[in-house]
């Protein structure tokens, strides 16, 4: 973990406002899939927090590292206005990737809306070193589907696109998609909303497979001070700290 | 140019520097480890520590506000046991002075804490803790009441020859006649200010976002309201004051400074940039050293 | 869909709707009239008014700060006798409730200018600041004592029958015994948050930045603390509550709505876009529809 | 005076750090020289409040109002980052203007630093109706002079530059300059930092002329509804308002 002032490289919508940064990567650690980083979006007093998101690719040779991110509130419509001249201010890489898929099972990647980053950058790395995932990603509607981030993937790994409203791929959710098409012995790595990872882990239930999820809480630190990022958890402690803790757990330890 | 002194007089120990971090904005130190050095603080202040370990209030805990944000962790720590096995051994290992929060809900909780923790060298020095609005029981009683201050003070004060500092609420009709509670109980400084009572709700989910109902607001949008507290603390007792309030940058911490301060404590600045401690530090030399102020007693000569 | 009624009852009175305009930050209403339309007002709270003519305190007076903005004005006004000469002809000629914002030294005083103000149909309530930071002498004093509430407002209430509404301050340990002081004393409603005392200093000049000294913060960055103020209160007594403090949205408004408050005044917001006021009547409006809400009273069942 | 969003037509910096805005005028009411606008420079909350402007410049075909600006803090920063296609939130026209110079006297025009817009809009309103103005212009170096917004006017009037440090035309403060070259007859109109109108203020009692200053006091409302803009002035009240009694004072009423 450093913090570091990265220059951007790259910063354009790659669907309705959704959009990808690119930057140049200078902490001493490689990123991990799952792990995340934060960063300081304004330079003023509102909006006042640094923000995380998960990286959603990195290249070693060019140091290049990326998130994909929506536009949502003041932090987010800020970042979109940054330059290829700009730097910005950045922490990481931060909090626990997701683990090495087991043995002998198929990786079920499903992601929903924000959480396509962190899944696309696992599902490259598992594209190169393990049994092809199954990438499953759900939106809203087309206009919300960065077809072109997506697309090049296909030829070494099976995508499948849904959408809410049927507008593209698959009509319905990506758990929807999941229970028609799970395969064979799968093994679960999620992320995205809270009811679509709930849903995900309930499938994993029934069919006995491990559940990987990557949790998300709003963020102070992003480092393990400030205890703000508690979920509930079983076990011993009632809580675990997203950021150091998670993002990702094991599904069977969250309280859904 | 004169040599500059930053150290400060806390009873009976002395503080390397003015700029130190707050209690529970930056846990135990370790977490920061990797991104500044901590040798160049000027006082760690731990997260609150209470004799049974907490597990702290429910979810969600924080929200973020105009130029602020709103918490309630409640005093969620490993308790007193754990804390003298895991995290003494790695204070001993640091160069800066580590001052314990200590919180109790009851006078007893507060003497018992302070009691176990006399033995260690490794803790120097104590921030009591009576201003938490994040608890239904203890602390804020004790913090908007003088008399309960100065009997809790001393009684914690036979109890300790280390730094003792009282640390105070906003949420009060005078926080200088708390100051002087503490300061009678035998307090070496009184430290101010914690966070303001607060409130957000979800106005579709129609209920509070913070399962604890309300929180305490820290950030810039209370600095103004920590400036004038330090200004009238520091007017009501003769003990060193330490400014906390929204502190983001070095002109931030001058003004606390200068309204009577003695030292300062940054919170919610170092999660929005680590390093804003040591840019705050240097920016307070350079200060000195363009006004030609020599030591910290010399900022309050301008403002009466 | 049912309809909606944003009226609300204040004693004997209704105002039309729950967006009002806060003392102090509206002038008399005439300075506006060329941007927006009055009549839509839920409730014009005058500046306030003293028994002698006051040309407020010393410059610079105000400054901005994170979010929000730091002022002295002082009770600059023109006095009740060139008041109603001068601003009550005026207040006539508009259609919306205008509530005289009264601030005195004294109780007398106090008394003597609702005496004067009663027999003017042009006002059509009094809003009693008890709570202004920024006079040396009165009124904050009167605002942090419950008792002495109590026995100014029953005073009051004893020489008039027009709606009484008390405005509290937040720079209190509880805020919520003094509207209790002011409900037993028979007021009709009470009204919070006044500003919180603040201080900003210019490091270079090594002085605070507003003559006076201290000032009153107000603007998005107390909002936090005007919904858990309102909050608190709201449990304390049974009438009526105004939330004010940082409204911006409609979205704010709700939120105080939902706190507890049954109507709401913007403030410093107008400054920003004087276009707010109107903005946040809609917005409520609309989120009253979509959420089924029927009155201002529906919006008290969710949060207990 | 109106409220409007006015639709950006031009934003480029003229000098080291001072800009020209310019945009449609939309309000009721044709603006005067020394007359403000107050304008919304962001969308949150820090900065704040809306910030005043004295117009440069108006020009009735083309309905466009214009503001010359030195990005000082959070709210002129944010002001440079506007576009063309951008629109902002105005109040105005505010506040009195200059009044015509008296029968038979040189008017005489000192600016400094960010006086420099409404002091240009007089002399362009005066270049057509009366005497021509001598316009005395004052900065701390070349840089922060916009000659090309200058110069077009030395057709018409006569113009002084002073710089500080002697970088550009007479060498000294735009007062030392107007004390050696104070015309006959003047009377004089002024708008800049506190000291340089002070001193003109001085040099007006001097040579028994009359002098109007257009006064700077931070502002919350902009409209009379604050009282927070007061100045000092001599008379029964001890202060007035700078957005309604002013900007413009008569240089005898102010308490310098
Ligand atoms: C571990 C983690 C990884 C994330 N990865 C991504 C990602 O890859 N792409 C992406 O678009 N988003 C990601 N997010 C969410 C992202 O942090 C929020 O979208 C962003 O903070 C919104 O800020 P805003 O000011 O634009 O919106 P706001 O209007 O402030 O907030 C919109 C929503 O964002 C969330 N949010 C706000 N502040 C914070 C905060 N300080 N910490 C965490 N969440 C907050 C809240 O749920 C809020 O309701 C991630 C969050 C976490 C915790
Ligand atoms: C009547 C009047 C006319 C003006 N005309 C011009 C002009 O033509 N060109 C120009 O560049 N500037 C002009 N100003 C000054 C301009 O308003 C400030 O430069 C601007 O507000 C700075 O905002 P900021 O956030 O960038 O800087 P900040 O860092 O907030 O402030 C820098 C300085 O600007 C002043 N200021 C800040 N806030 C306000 C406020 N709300 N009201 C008034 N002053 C404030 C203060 O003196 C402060 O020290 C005028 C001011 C007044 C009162
Ligand atoms: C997340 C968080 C946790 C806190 N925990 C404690 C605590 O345990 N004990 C304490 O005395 N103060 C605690 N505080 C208060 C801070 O120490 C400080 O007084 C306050 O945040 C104001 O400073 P700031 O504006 O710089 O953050 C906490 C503040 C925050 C934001
Ligand atoms: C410039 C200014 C002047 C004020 N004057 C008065 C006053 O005369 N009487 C009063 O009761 N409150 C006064 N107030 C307080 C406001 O009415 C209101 O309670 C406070 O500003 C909080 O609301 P806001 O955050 O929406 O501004 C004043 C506030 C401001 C900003
Ligand atoms: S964000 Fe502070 S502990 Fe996780
Ligand atoms: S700015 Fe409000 S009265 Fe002038």
């Amino acid at each position: 973990m450093n913090q570091f002032s990265a220059h951007v490289t790259k910063n354009r919508e790659i669907a309705l406002d959704y959009y990808e940064l690119s930057f140049i990567w200078s902490a001493d650690n490689t990123p991990e899939p799952g792990q995340f980083i934060t960063l300081r979006c304004g330079t003023g007093t509102a909006p006042l927090l640094r923000r995380p998101f998960a990286l959603s690719s990195y290249n070693p040779e060019t140091k290049t590292a990326r998130i994909i991110y929506q536009k949502r509130g003041e932090a987010t419509t800020l970042l979109t206005a940054k330059h290829p001249e700009d730097t910005i201010d950045i922490i990481g890489p931060l909090g626990n990737g997701f683990p090495a898929p087991s043995e002998g099972s198929r990786p079920v990647l499903v992601a929903g809306g924000i959480g396509l980053g962190p899944v696309l950058f696992l599902a490259k790395a598992m594209r190169e070193t393990q049994t092809p995932p199954l990438l499953i990603f759900g939106a809203r509607n087309r206009y919300q589907v960065p077809l072109e981030i997506i697309e090049p993937l296909s030829a070494s790994i099976d995508i499948a696109v849904c959408t809410d409203d049927g507008s593209q791929g698959f009509k319905g959710t990506a758990a929807d998609y999941l229970q028609e098409h799970c395969p064979e012995h799968p093994e679960f790595f999620t992320c995205g909303p809270h009811p679509m990872m709930k849903a995900v882990y309930d499938l994993s239930r029934t069919c006995r497979a491990r559940c990987w999820v990557s949790m998300e809480q709003i963020m102070a630190c992003g480092v393990g001070a400030c205890m703000g990022c508690a979920i509930a958890v079983k076990g011993e402690k009632p809580f675990a700290r997203v950021c150091v803790e998670g993002p990702v757990f094991d599904g069977d330890a969250v309280v859904w | 140019m004169s040599t500059i002194k930053l150290q400060l007089n806390i009873g009976t120990k002395t503080l390397p520097n003015p700029v130190g971090v707050a209690s529970g904005t930056f846990g135990y130190g370790s977490e920061y480890e990797k991104l500044i050095g901590l040798e160049h603080l000027g006082g760690l202040y731990t997260k609150a520590v209470t004799l049974e370990p907490r597990p702290g209030n429910g979810i969600p805990r924080i929200i973020e506000t105009p130029s602020g944000m709103l918490n309630s962790i409640g005093l969620a720590n490993v308790g007193l046991d754990a804390f003298v096995r895991t995290k003494l051994p790695y204070f001993k290992t640091l160069k800066c002075p580590v001052i314990v929060n200590v919180a109790g809900s009851s006078a007893d909780e507060y003497l018992r804490l302070v009691e176990a923790l006399e033995e260690f060298d490794e803790v120097w020095g104590y921030e009591i803790n009576l201003s938490c609005p994040n608890v239904k029981k203890g602390c804020l009683a004790f913090g908007s009441d003088p008399a309960q201050v100065e009997t809790l003070t001393a009684s914690l004060r036979s109890r300790t020859a280390k730094p003792l500092i009282i640390k105070l609420t906003p949420n009060v009709t005078s926080i200088g006649s708390i100051a002087r509670g503490a300061e009678q109980g035998g307090a070496d400084a009184v430290s101010c200010i914690n966070t303001l009572l607060g409130m957000v709700i979800d106005i579709r989910k129609k209920r509070p976002v913070l399962q604890n109902m309300t929180g305490g607001l820290s950030g810039p949008a209370i600095r103004p309201v920590g400036v004038a507290a330090v200004y009238n603390v520091a007017r009501s007792v003769k003990i060193p004051v330490i400014g906390i309030g929204g502190i983001m940058t070095a002109s931030d911490a001058i003004e606390y400074l200068l309204a009577g301060a003695s030292a300062v404590q940054v919170g919610t600045g170092t999660f929005v940039d680590p390093g804003i401690p040591e840019k705050i530090l240097s920016g307070i030399e350079t200060y000195m050293k363009e006004e030609g102020l020599a030591d910290m007693g010399s900022f309050h000569r301008f403002i009466t």
